[in-house]
């Protein structure tokens, strides 16, 4: 039990930070370059060989381990000192309530693809998250520097303004599926609904008839389009990247809340930011995108189809690995789409971040919410 | 005693035609503060009485329809006050009588209203007085009707209060300036006096008829009770008269007469109604001489049943009604101004209406009451007319041989006199007569003769000083400046033509009171159709005269007015130095008279000095400004303020730690008491 | 399972500690900040409590009273801008004219 | 000793130590704002310990995730770096309050045992969101709506406050 749980942590700090985390930054460079018309980053190698430009990360890691660390004047050591570790812990910690794949059962024993199976495993996201505020927080104000305390200022407001419309939108979900556990989130996404159902619900039609086999996977961002795109823009914001990185805007306050940092703080902070967007990634797909299930292949079916003729546990394992692989896959896409947003949208002016955070998102979150609850009681009210 | 009753929901329509104008006309100034163009102020202000006076006909049709013992019509619009087993329902009754009255209210309303355009056709100041003063004269109208229409002394006690308010707010209301605004004050609490007899009278009905088991107030039920009412008797001081026990019909009666004499300026109480000229004439002649003061009449003659159990009560009403028409008349001999002649002459005639309605002849009161409406409006709008030509000028001195500019208003004018004066066939004789008739054979009260004397003596008086204004104002020179008249002329049609109207009336409304005993000589049964229209309802009783008597007593009121009428032109046609000399000779006679007899200056010197002083230094420095404030408010609030700054103050350091201490140790003490 | 003793004394423990501090600090922020204490100590105490009887209504509790704690902050908070714009202080000695 | 057992009384001295860290820190107002939030945190942990996951949750969030930034943001915005605060000099007084408070905690402490209920099992998801927001939306939902009202008043009230006047 305990070591099925360490390997399930390795396994994700593994890929998360030790994989993925770094390929992104230079996922990143090479879609900038991409979207700029330029080559972007192909100078690192080792011996002639770039591998397209792929040493870069590990470049830049030696780069950052061997720069001076430099405390400024009159700062607060201490708070300097943690700041880059109170923004890095509460990242890598949330990865742990999400499922990189489902429950599956070989003879006596059960895997559960996920670290620790929360029964209140999206509070938990939205408690660890809250907390990840500090890091910023703490670093602008020990720097001892007026535009890194500007950055502070920013970030922390920023941070729990978007923290309430974050917990708004997935009310719907709460709502949806009936949980607030992330397994039982995708388990109940991996099935499928019929779009025009409702019309036979309400007796508007008596048969679908052949349109009754137009089905879609029972995914959050199909059942609620409207709170994908408010989690969507809050979790960015949360984030502070591009283009809600006004914490850290460089044409107005330089270079924000990690401004008189360096080495490998600096490298913690940039470390953090990109172990987000990993976990921003992994947290739309258990929410929003059926999590590690396959579109209009439940698991039960899948392993129904292949035991037959290889027996259950060549099935199951097939399964378990069709699974983790289609999660990961949901990762990448979801990744590819900040980066997409990261290098499209302009920064907004502060005010302007403001008033999309308390005077459309949060209304929205509400009016989302209100009619969910509307439509789920119309449909049990006629259930019933 | 009339029976029965048909209910009609159109008397309802009668006041509130007028109200629904007035509210209008009050929500459009008060609130929305702006003045409407006159050309809707005037549709909707003289619509409003012109409608009523369509409605009361129509109801007035209806009664007539009904048979002879049965007329009568009844309104009830909701239960108004409800108090133990009394309830003052807001009902409605048209009666012959209530109908008389109704008919001249709307009717002559209509006309004033319609005469006021012209009249106040250059009031152009600011705050809205065209829309202001014709919003009044609505509610006005609507009050009246309450009165006249009240089915109960509740009812008719709210429009006796609403006449009087209004009353108040048109005599001041040119009320910029202070003397205006003095003189509806005056009448104001003149009038307090007398309404409190009534109120007084009120309560002692209600507590009457608490014990007879009636339940509503409504003068059928108080007729019915009467037998109740006549049988009771209050005891009364030893000083009084009749003590030491009293009948309470009488008692009642002199009560409710307290309210008349307020309302209907009766001696001692008759002096605001001089003084109300200051308002517009329209007013004056609406309230202050057609309507409003001929409300104490009006409920005399509605309480007849009541009048006729209380014999005392009738004396006293006859004496005072006699008394006051020979004073008012002897002040009104020696006055100037065109409008006090007139206003003293009201007084006067109205003393007539309660000679003869003291003397049971209330046919005869309700007649004089309603030719006298008519010619003392009539009178009333052509000295208006006077007044406007003069450009509001008020002095007869100051002016003589109008005729020459104003033929029209000269002629109107002059039929307006000689039926005031009683000469056949004008209206007045028919009414004047009846009246005198009625005393001289009205052996129930005491000294009914020499009331019969009075009332021929005032009847010359009459005569002589209407025709001295008459002559002082149209003949002779003008003694106005040169540059007033040549702006002399005569006023619009607007103004005019309701002048004709009333003159008509003023001719021939005798006829309706057009004596039996008449009639038979010339053939015609019933002659005296008002009389036997107003039979059901009061309690006539009928003088016992032989027909050759009554002729003789008509004879020598028309010799008493034309000699009254030859006076005047004696002394202000043929010798107009005479006056003069005459005024010197009698010098502090004729002071005495020119000046009211200074009754103004005695009540002023008795009552209203003391009662300011009282006011002023007792109530408002002593207790008001000593008492209350010093001692109560202001007292207080200094040991409140002692007690804190020597006390209190060194609780409030200000720190809020130091609070927080306190707290604290209060939740300490109260957590050790419960863990005791 | 924890006895409930040590549950409440803990909650003792912080609540003495918090009013030490509101009434011993004369920072603003810091005053505030031991009410929090103090309303946290009190918090713990309606968890332990029903944990012992098993109820939830010791839990509701503990909701209204984050309410009103989070309502508390944002109207003193409120108040220690407005005073430091009006008195450039954070002292709370220095507001001790009832008025101004 | 159990697992959940020495996590309470972990959590317990962490949250004692920053308590009295917060309290006693008289220089620094963000290491306070820092040492609450420790308390915080720890105060979570225990409610975990107490079978109070949702109140955990809800613990971390607001208070520790919200309030206390709060109490960050307005230092920073007051720029409160200046030591403002010279050491203070009521020594008699607070020891007297310290005194008092230790009095009051001892003789507590003294008398409670006995006078509380004995633990007792409790349901497998007591203190879960579905057992607490039963029991709030069914039984309290009269409070419930009460709170939301005080908290729109108190939105209205720190915008008033805060607000700078544009007169």
């Amino acid at each position: 039990m305990l070591l099925a749980a360490i390997v399930k942590t390795l396994f994700i700090i593994g890929v998360a930070v030790g994989a993925f985390a770094p390929v992104i930054t230079w996922v990143e460079r090479k879609q900038s370059a991409v979207m700029q018309d330029r080559i972007g980053a192909n100078r690192a190698d080792i011996g002639g060989v770039t591998l397209l430009g792929l040493l870069h990360p590990l470049a830049d890691v030696l780069k950052l381990l061997s720069k001076e660390d430099v405390v400024p004047l009159g700062a607060n050591r201490v708070m300097h000192l943690i700041a880059p570790l109170i923004s890095a812990i509460p990242a890598i910690a949330s990865f742990a309530v999400i499922p990189f794949g489902g429950i599956y059962h070989f003879g006596d024993s059960t895997w559960n693809l996920v670290v620790a199976d929360l029964d209140w495993g999206l509070l938990y996201i939205f408690a660890i998250s809250s907390l990840a505020a500090y890091g910023g927080v703490i670093a602008g104000w020990a720097s001892n520097n007026n535009w890194s305390l500007l950055g502070s200022l920013r970030a922390s407001a920023q941070v729990i303004s978007y923290e309430v419309t974050m917990g708004l939108s997935v009310v719907g979900i709460f709502m949806c599926f009936a949980t607030l556990r992330l397994t039982d989130m995708a388990v109940a996404q991996d099935s499928t609904f019929r779009v025009l159902g409702f019309l036979e619900h309400f007796g508007w039609v008596s048969s679908l008839g052949a349109l009754g086999h137009l089905t879609l996977p029972k995914w959050g961002i199909f059942l609620q389009p409207l709170g994908f795109v408010l989690f969507l823009t809050c979790v960015m914001a949360e984030n502070k990247r591009p283009p809600f990185d006004l914490p850290e805007g460089e044409s107005e306050i330089i270079a924000g809340y990690h401004l008189e940092y360096s080495g490998m703080r600096f490298g913690l902070f940039y470390m953090s930011e990109f172990i987000e967007v990993v976990v921003i990634a992994g947290l739309l797909t258990a929410i929003f995108l059926g999590g590690w299930s396959i579109p209009w292949l439940p698991q039960r079916t899948l392993i129904g189809a292949v035991t037959p003729v290889f027996g259950t546990g060549f099935a199951t394992g097939l399964c378990m690995v069709l699974h983790v692989l289609t999660f990961f896959a949901k990762v990448i896409a979801m990744i590819w789409l900040q980066m997409q947003i990261r290098w499209t949208l302009p920064r907004p002016r502060y005010d302007q971040v403001m008033d999309l955070c308390w005077k459309i998102m949060l209304p929205l979150s509400l009016a989302n919410a209100m009619v969910t609850a509307i439509v789920i009681l119309a449909l049990q009210g006629r259930a019933a | 005693m009339v029976t029965g009753g048909a209910h009609s929901e159109l008397l309802r329509w009668i006041p509130l035609l007028p109200l629904a104008a007035a509210v209008l006309h009050g929500i459009i100034l008060g609130l929305l503060r702006r003045e409407s163009p006159r050309s809707f102020v005037i549709a909707v202000s003289c619509g409003a009485p012109i409608l009523a006076f369509v409605v009361a006909l129509l109801a007035f049709f209806q009664l007539t329809d009904l048979p002879a013992g049965q007329r009568v019509l009844i309104d009830e619009v909701y239960a108004w006050i409800g108090a133990g087993r009394i309830a003052a329902e807001m009902s409605f009754v048209f009666d012959p009588l209530s109908a008389v009255m109704c008919l001249v209210v709307t009717g002559v309303g209509s006309l004033i209203h319609i005469y006021s355009i012209g009249y106040m056709a250059d009031d152009h100041r600011d705050d809205g007085g065209f829309q202001r003063f014709f919003c009044y004269l609505n509610l006005f109208t609507c009050a009246m009707l309450l009165l006249v229409l009240g089915d109960n002394l509740v009812v008719m006690f709210l429009g006796w209060e609403g006449v009087g308010l209004c009353s108040y707010l048109l005599i001041g209301f040119w009320y910029g300036d202070r003397w205006n605004a003095y003189c509806g004050m005056k009448a104001f609490v003149v009038n307090r006096i007398g309404d409190f007899g009534f109120l007084l009278g009120i309560f002692l009905v209600i507590w009457a008829l608490s014990g007879s088991g009636t339940t509503t107030l409504n003068f059928r039920e108080m007729q019915a009770a009467i037998a109740t009412i006549a049988e009771r008797s209050v005891e009364v001081p030893a000083w009084l008269p009749g003590a030491p026990s009293w009948h309470l019909a009488t008692l009642i009666g002199l009560c409710l007469f307290l309210g008349a004499v307020g309302k209907s300026a009766q001696l001692p109480l008759y002096v605001w109604l001089p003084d109300a000229m200051a308002g517009p004439t329209p007013v004056s002649a609406l309230i202050h001489a057609a309507t409003m003061v001929t409300a104490g009449v009006y409920m005399v003659c509605r309480l007849s049943f009541l009048y006729a159990v209380a014999p005392g009560a009738s004396a006293t009403i006859a004496w005072v009604g006699a008394a006051t028409a020979l004073f008012a008349a002897t002040i009104a001999v020696a006055q100037t101004d065109i409008k006090k002649v007139l206003a003293y002459s009201t007084v006067s005639q109205l003393g007539y209406m309660f000679l003869a309605a003291g003397c049971g002849a209330y046919s005869a009161a309700i007649f004089h009451l309603g030719t006298h409406a008519f010619f003392k409006a009539l009178l009333f709008l052509g000295s208006g007319a006077v007044i406007l030509a003069m450009h509001h000028e008020q002095d007869t001195d100051k002016m003589g041989g109008l005729r020459r500019w104003l033929p029209r208003t000269h002629a109107v004018f002059l039929i307006g006199v000689l039926a005031i004066a009683g000469f056949p066939p004008f209206a007045g004789f028919f009414s004047k007569d009846s009246i005198l008739l009625a005393t001289w054979g009205a052996a129930a009260i005491p000294g009914h003769r020499a009331l019969w004397a009075i009332g021929l003596v005032t009847a010359v008086l009459t005569a002589f000083y209407m025709f001295r204004l008459h002559f002082r104002t149209f003949a002779g020179t003008c003694r106005a400046p040169e540059e007033v008249q040549r702006h002399i002329h005569e006023p619009a049609a607007v103004v005019l033509v309701p002048l004709y109207v009333l003159a008509f009336f003023a001719i021939f409304a005798g006829f309706a009171g057009f004596p039996d005993a008449y009639g038979e000589a010339i053939g015609v049964p019933e002659a005296d159709s008002l009389a036997h229209w107003l039979q059901g309802v009061l309690r006539q009783q009928e003088p016992a005269v032989a027909f050759s008597t009554e002729l003789g007593l008509a004879a020598l009121a028309v010799a008493a007015a034309a000699a009254g009428a030859l006076a005047a032109a004696w002394l202000y046609v043929w010798r107009p130095e005479l006056p003069e000399r005459i005024a010197a000779r009698a010098g502090a006679l004729y002071r005495l008279v020119r000046e009211k007899y200074y009754v103004d200056e005695i009540y002023d010197a008795l009552f209203v000095r003391p009662l300011v002083t009282l006011s002023d230094r007792v109530l408002f420095r002593g207790v008001d400004a000593g008492l209350i404030d010093g001692v109560f408010a202001n007292g207080s609030a200094r040991a409140v303020r002692g007690f804190a700054a020597h006390g209190l103050k060194y609780l409030q350091s200000g720190l809020a730690q130091g609070y927080l201490v306190t707290m604290v140790a209060g939740a300490l003490a109260l957590v050790a008491w419960l863990l005791r | 399972m924890i006895p409930l003793e040590h549950v409440i004394g803990l909650s003792a423990l912080l609540f003495a500690i918090g009013g030490v501090g509101a009434l011993t600090r004369r920072n603003l922020i810091v005053i505030l900040m031991s009410i929090e204490l103090m309303l946290n100590a009190a918090n713990l105490a309606f968890v332990g409590f029903a944990r012992a009887w098993g109820g939830s209504a010791g839990q509701i509790f503990v909701l209204m009273v984050i309410v009103v704690a989070a309502a508390e902050v944002a109207v003193g908070l409120g108040i220690v801008i407005a005073l430091f714009r009006n008195r450039e202080s954070m002292n709370v000695e220095d507001v001790s004219l009832l008025k101004w | 000793m159990s697992g959940p057992q020495l996590f309470f009384y972990l959590f317990g001295a962490a949250a004692v130590v920053s308590a009295l860290g917060m309290v006693l820190n008289v220089r620094n107002t963000v290491a306070a704002a820092m040492c609450l939030v420790v308390t915080m945190i720890s105060l979570g942990g225990i409610y975990v310990v107490l079978d109070a996951h949702l109140v955990a949750a809800l613990q971390i969030m607001v208070y520790a995730g919200a309030i206390v930034v709060v109490f960050l943001f307005v230092v920073m915005l007051l720029n409160l770096r200046r030591d403002a605060f010279p050491p203070e000099r009521q020594r008699v007084t607070k020891a007297l309050g310290v005194g008092l408070a230790i009095g009051v905690t001892w003789d507590f402490l003294r008398r409670m045992p006995g006078a509380l209920p004995t633990a007792r099992e409790v349901a497998p998801d007591f203190g879960g969101y579905r057992a607490v927001g039963r029991a709030l939306f069914l039984e309290y939902p009269l409070p419930f709506e009460i709170t939301s009202l005080l908290l729109l008043g108190a939105i209205v009230g720190a915008v008033v406050l805060a607000k700078r006047r544009l007169d």
